[in-house]
């Protein structure tokens, strides 16, 4: 869910900015280290960062009948780490404010802050603590557990997110921040909530694909 | 436009009207515009044409991959309506299949992905499984059936996809540059099995600018460069080199050294053109 | 490929530097947020347009459709301004200045859409990525993006060809179809897109490639008067406002 | 092997002695060995073979792309050593150019990715300036230089990346099926442009399985299936139905015609192999 340029009151936007930016700093600390130590690595991260892009630029069935895309940042918190996945998230969230207008340039940090950030962190804890809890479950269910969680994860995380990003900038006449997050969350639930179900189902079938094609790319990146 | 009339003609199972159609706005290659072709049962039509000139775009248009901005899509005399019923029906009835195989290859193992379409179709699974056995001896990969996807060479890759198509038992099989890539073994292999196909009845549509291939092997003949320049039986547009040079195609070898030979009383003057360089040295031992 | 991008190459500004189209549109970006919203927003939207639509040369019909999800978010979160929760009116009420809150807030963000649009569509990535490097972003990182940039488009081909060849077979007819296709496209993308990584460093190899991906930036210089020309219209828009806002407003 | 002695060659400024190559371990394609081949200075020499025979491995190998797993590769008669330095010579001096332009474009602007290798050899930026003009003049595509690539099509793709490969001046030019998705106008225009890089002294080495294209261009060809079936002059190799066959290769229409029709009287004796279907049809005019 993606804020739309000029939605958010300067402050906000920049307050956000703030927020995200030790987070990018970091992961764009983690790919230069990363493209330091193997210059196969340049290669690789281009072709993940592009690989985020599409995926994000997906078309999925939504209820409302309206297009939706899927976010992408739990497969890519599972694939590459949180850390990276704010580096490569911020380059995503940039190529589509400027190539297909979704999200903007002032509203980046606040976008960056729940897709690149928030998103993929609560994803990849989904997915470490079911892993954790599922040792003993077949590896084929367990990973679809966890994956599961993860993607869904991320897109709920995501959603809440953004709600309260609106409800600070707009608290309610009457009931403050708090009535202000119910309406932003109950308006955008109709698309997000369905959303995050069906992105999870897509992702596992991602993932269990990729376990048979794709075993040893999986091996590197140690999923 | 040069129409060669054909009386002898099957009924089309298929045709394009005054098909129109421009990329989305932005997109570099401009339009291609008022293209009609008929597609007759059970024959080999030929789409030929330079790139770029619109080929790929009309096999897309006539296999419903595409939606026309104008004209239509006639199947078995009924037009189809750009409804998902519509365009349903026509994707099941006439199959495309895409130049590169890694572009139709999504699942795990060949079985798997042949199976796709007929699953989709929501036949029952018996059903299905016949359905892959069957389409997978066609082409006479029965032995590939478990193999990952990924490690099949390309030539096999490309069968594994006809493979795909067969298995949702199309009228029509519609096939982008099929002799692309494979080497000349190969090319003979896959014209043998589509010799088949063609003799069990399907309708064949192939994309191609080897003119040699086409005459060789088509009954029809569309030549097509943003429009239509000629269409009629193979024999007559494709021996016509002005006709061809429009097209910006090379005129084939067959016909002009069967001409030639003829010509000189090297073969009776009823002599067909020879269809490979193979006939013709044994001519001269 | 992309609309937006495709047009940024082909318009008439094209040519002008990056820091001129980003000194205007975004100097009237910053008159949208900041400026009184009426009537600074809506003179910086009439500004970006008239620059966009007038001399850019910016297609209309591709600027609406690029700006219709943006604008379906801005009108649905604009709605959830108008009624206020939990207030001591009832549960749902109208909110108290929720019209006005709700055109401030709907007028501000359209104006400046605007302004990020024509930028976008005046403004092709290819000349913006090499000078991230000015930015203090370390090279190697900017390389990344590049690659990014240069890959997604041979991506992209590969995901509209697999999801057609997906419907020739008929993979998007139900939900559950659907489902399963674009699962079976996201795994094909992944392994492409390695695949391509591996075989574009085996093709960069031989031409040297042994880390840096170093090439050659034409310098454009930015002409002065340009600069100029691009600060007036957003100068002007300011001035305009902000006197709108002192002299007495009619009724 | 059949080895046809070349009495007229130039020394070889490329070769490969004894080369073996088995792709890693769990990849299918089996063991290339023993492939010794000889790059004459100047000339042209063609690489010819089925689908997995091995003629992208060898270009590779020669072009220092792949490291032989035994054998040598010698550049103007010193032996390539297999250290950083001596590849990075050899990369320097034979450019390679896969079939797949996507392959070897990673920037989005034209005149960028040119200046790539110039740079890479370390070359001050007025002289790679100069490098890049020449190459995409060279290349007749220097209004293309601020174009972004992913708005080209195919065939100005290919031409950028040769253009890449020219900048760095390169003493061989080896080229992986350079008319592999090329239309015939396409394949006649890329031939001129190679014809010219050929009389200004580029040596250039091509694979392909156009028996037609490699006996109208090549003047030397080599027959590889797994190992070397025949090499020397291509008048002689790719005139050998045995030896084609061998190599599971079509022969070549023009040496067929060309005998048939000096066998019938058609032409005189002394008359050469017609090159393209249109001289034959000019003879029976």
């Amino acid at each position: 869910m993606h804020i739309a340029e000029g939605f958010l009151p300067p402050v906000h936007a920049v307050a956000w900015t703030v927020a995200a930016a030790p987070f990018v700093v970091h992961g764009a600390r983690a790919v230069t280290m990363a493209v330091r130590t193997d210059p196969d690595a340049k290669l690789l991260l281009g072709a993940s960062g592009a690989f985020c892009f599409v995926l994000s630029a997906l078309k999925i069935p939504s209820v409302t009948g309206s297009c939706s895309h899927p976010t992408g940042t739990g497969l890519g918190a599972v694939l590459f780490r949180p850390p990276v996945m704010a580096a490569l998230g911020t380059v995503t969230l940039l190529f589509q404010a400027l190539l297909l207008a979704h999200g903007g340039l002032t509203t980046l940090g606040a976008n960056v802050f729940s897709m690149a950030v928030a998103g993929p962190w609560a994803g990849y804890g989904g997915y470490r603590l079911v892993r954790a809890l599922t040792a003993r479950l077949p590896e084929t269910t367990a990973l679809g557990l966890a994956v599961f969680t993860a993607a869904t994860l991320a897109s709920l995380s995501t959603y809440t997110v953004t709600s309260l990003q609106l409800a600070l900038a707009f608290p309610d006449a009457g009931s403050g921040i708090p009535g202000a997050f119910a309406k932003f969350a109950a308006v955008f639930s109709l698309t997000q909530i369905p959303l995050a179900v069906i992105e999870g189902l897509i992702t596992v079938v991602i993932v269990r694909l990729l376990s048979t094609v794709a075993r040893d790319e999986l091996l590197r990146l140690a999923v | 436009m040069t129409h060669h009339t054909d009386p002898a003609a099957a009924p089309a199972v298929l045709a394009g009207r005054d098909l129109v159609f421009g990329y989305r706005a932005g997109d570099p290659v401009p339009v291609f515009s008022g293209v009609t072709v008929e597609v007759p049962a059970g024959s080999v039509l030929a789409v030929l044409g330079p790139n770029g000139g619109g080929k790929t775009t009309l096999l897309r248009l006539l296999a419903g991959s595409l939606t026309p901005d104008a004209g239509r899509v006639v199947l078995d005399g009924t037009e189809v309506r750009p409804t998902r019923r519509g365009v349903g029906e026509l994707r099941r009835r006439v199959q495309l299949v895409f130049q590169d195989p890694d572009d139709q290859l999504f699942s795990a193992s060949v079985a798997q992905d042949v199976s796709f379409g007929p699953l989709n179709q929501g036949r029952p699974e018996p059903e299905v499984r016949e359905r892959v056995a069957w389409a997978l001896a066609a082409l006479e990969i029965a032995d590939l059936a478990d193999r990952p996807t990924h490690l099949l060479s390309y030539g096999q890759r490309k069968r594994v996809v006809l493979a795909g198509a067969l298995a949702m038992r199309p009228d029509v099989l519609v096939l982008d540059e099929p002799t692309a890539g494979l080497d000349p073994e190969g090319v003979e292999a896959l014209l043998a099995t589509l010799g088949g196909l063609r003799a069990a009845g399907t309708t064949l549509v192939i994309s191609t600018h080897d003119v040699d291939l086409a005459h060789r092997w088509a009954d029809h003949a569309v030549l097509l460069d943003r429009r239509v320049l000629a269409a009629g039986p193979a024999r007559a547009v494709l021996t016509d080199p002005a006709l061809l040079s429009a097209a910006r195609l090379r005129p084939a070898w067959g016909p002009a050294v069967g001409a030639a030979l003829r010509a000189a009383g090297a073969v009776p003057a009823t002599a067909p053109d020879p269809a490979t360089p193979g006939e013709v040295i044994r001519l001269t031992r | 490929m992309l609309a937006i991008d495709a047009a940024a190459y082909r318009g008439p500004w094209r040519r002008l530097h990056p820091a001129v189209k980003g000194t205007l549109f975004g100097g009237l970006l910053v008159c949208a947020l900041v400026l009184p919203a009426w009537p600074g927003a809506a003179l910086s939207a009439l500004a970006a347009l008239a620059a966009g639509f007038g001399p850019a040369r910016v297609p209309p019909r591709a600027f609406l459709r690029a700006a219709w999800a943006p604008s379906l978010f801005v009108l649905t979160g604009a709605v959830t301004l108008l009624v206020s929760v939990g207030g001591p009116d009832g549960p749902v009420a109208w909110a108290p200045d929720g019209a006005r809150r709700a055109a401030e807030v709907s007028g501000r963000a359209a104006a400046a859409l605007c302004c990020q649009l024509m930028f976008a569509f005046t403004t092709p990535l290819a000349d913006l990525l090499p000078r991230l490097t000015r930015l203090g972003l370390p090279a190697a990182l900017v390389e990344v993006v590049a690659l990014t940039y240069r890959m997604l488009f041979v991506l992209l081909d590969t995901t509209r060809r697999i999801q057609a060849a997906q419907a020739g077979r008929l993979g998007y007819r139900s939900r559950a179809a659907w489902i399963r296709s674009l699962g079976a496209l996201g795994a094909a993308v992944f392994v492409r897109s390695y695949d391509r990584a591996r075989r574009m460093r085996r093709g960069l190899e031989c031409r040297g490639y042994d880390g840096t991906l170093t090439v050659l930036v034409e310098e454009r210089p930015v002409r002065p008067a340009a600069i100029v020309a691009a600060v007036a219209p957003p100068l002007l828009v300011a001035v305009a406002a902000l006197a709108a806002g002192i002299s007495p407003s009619p009724g």
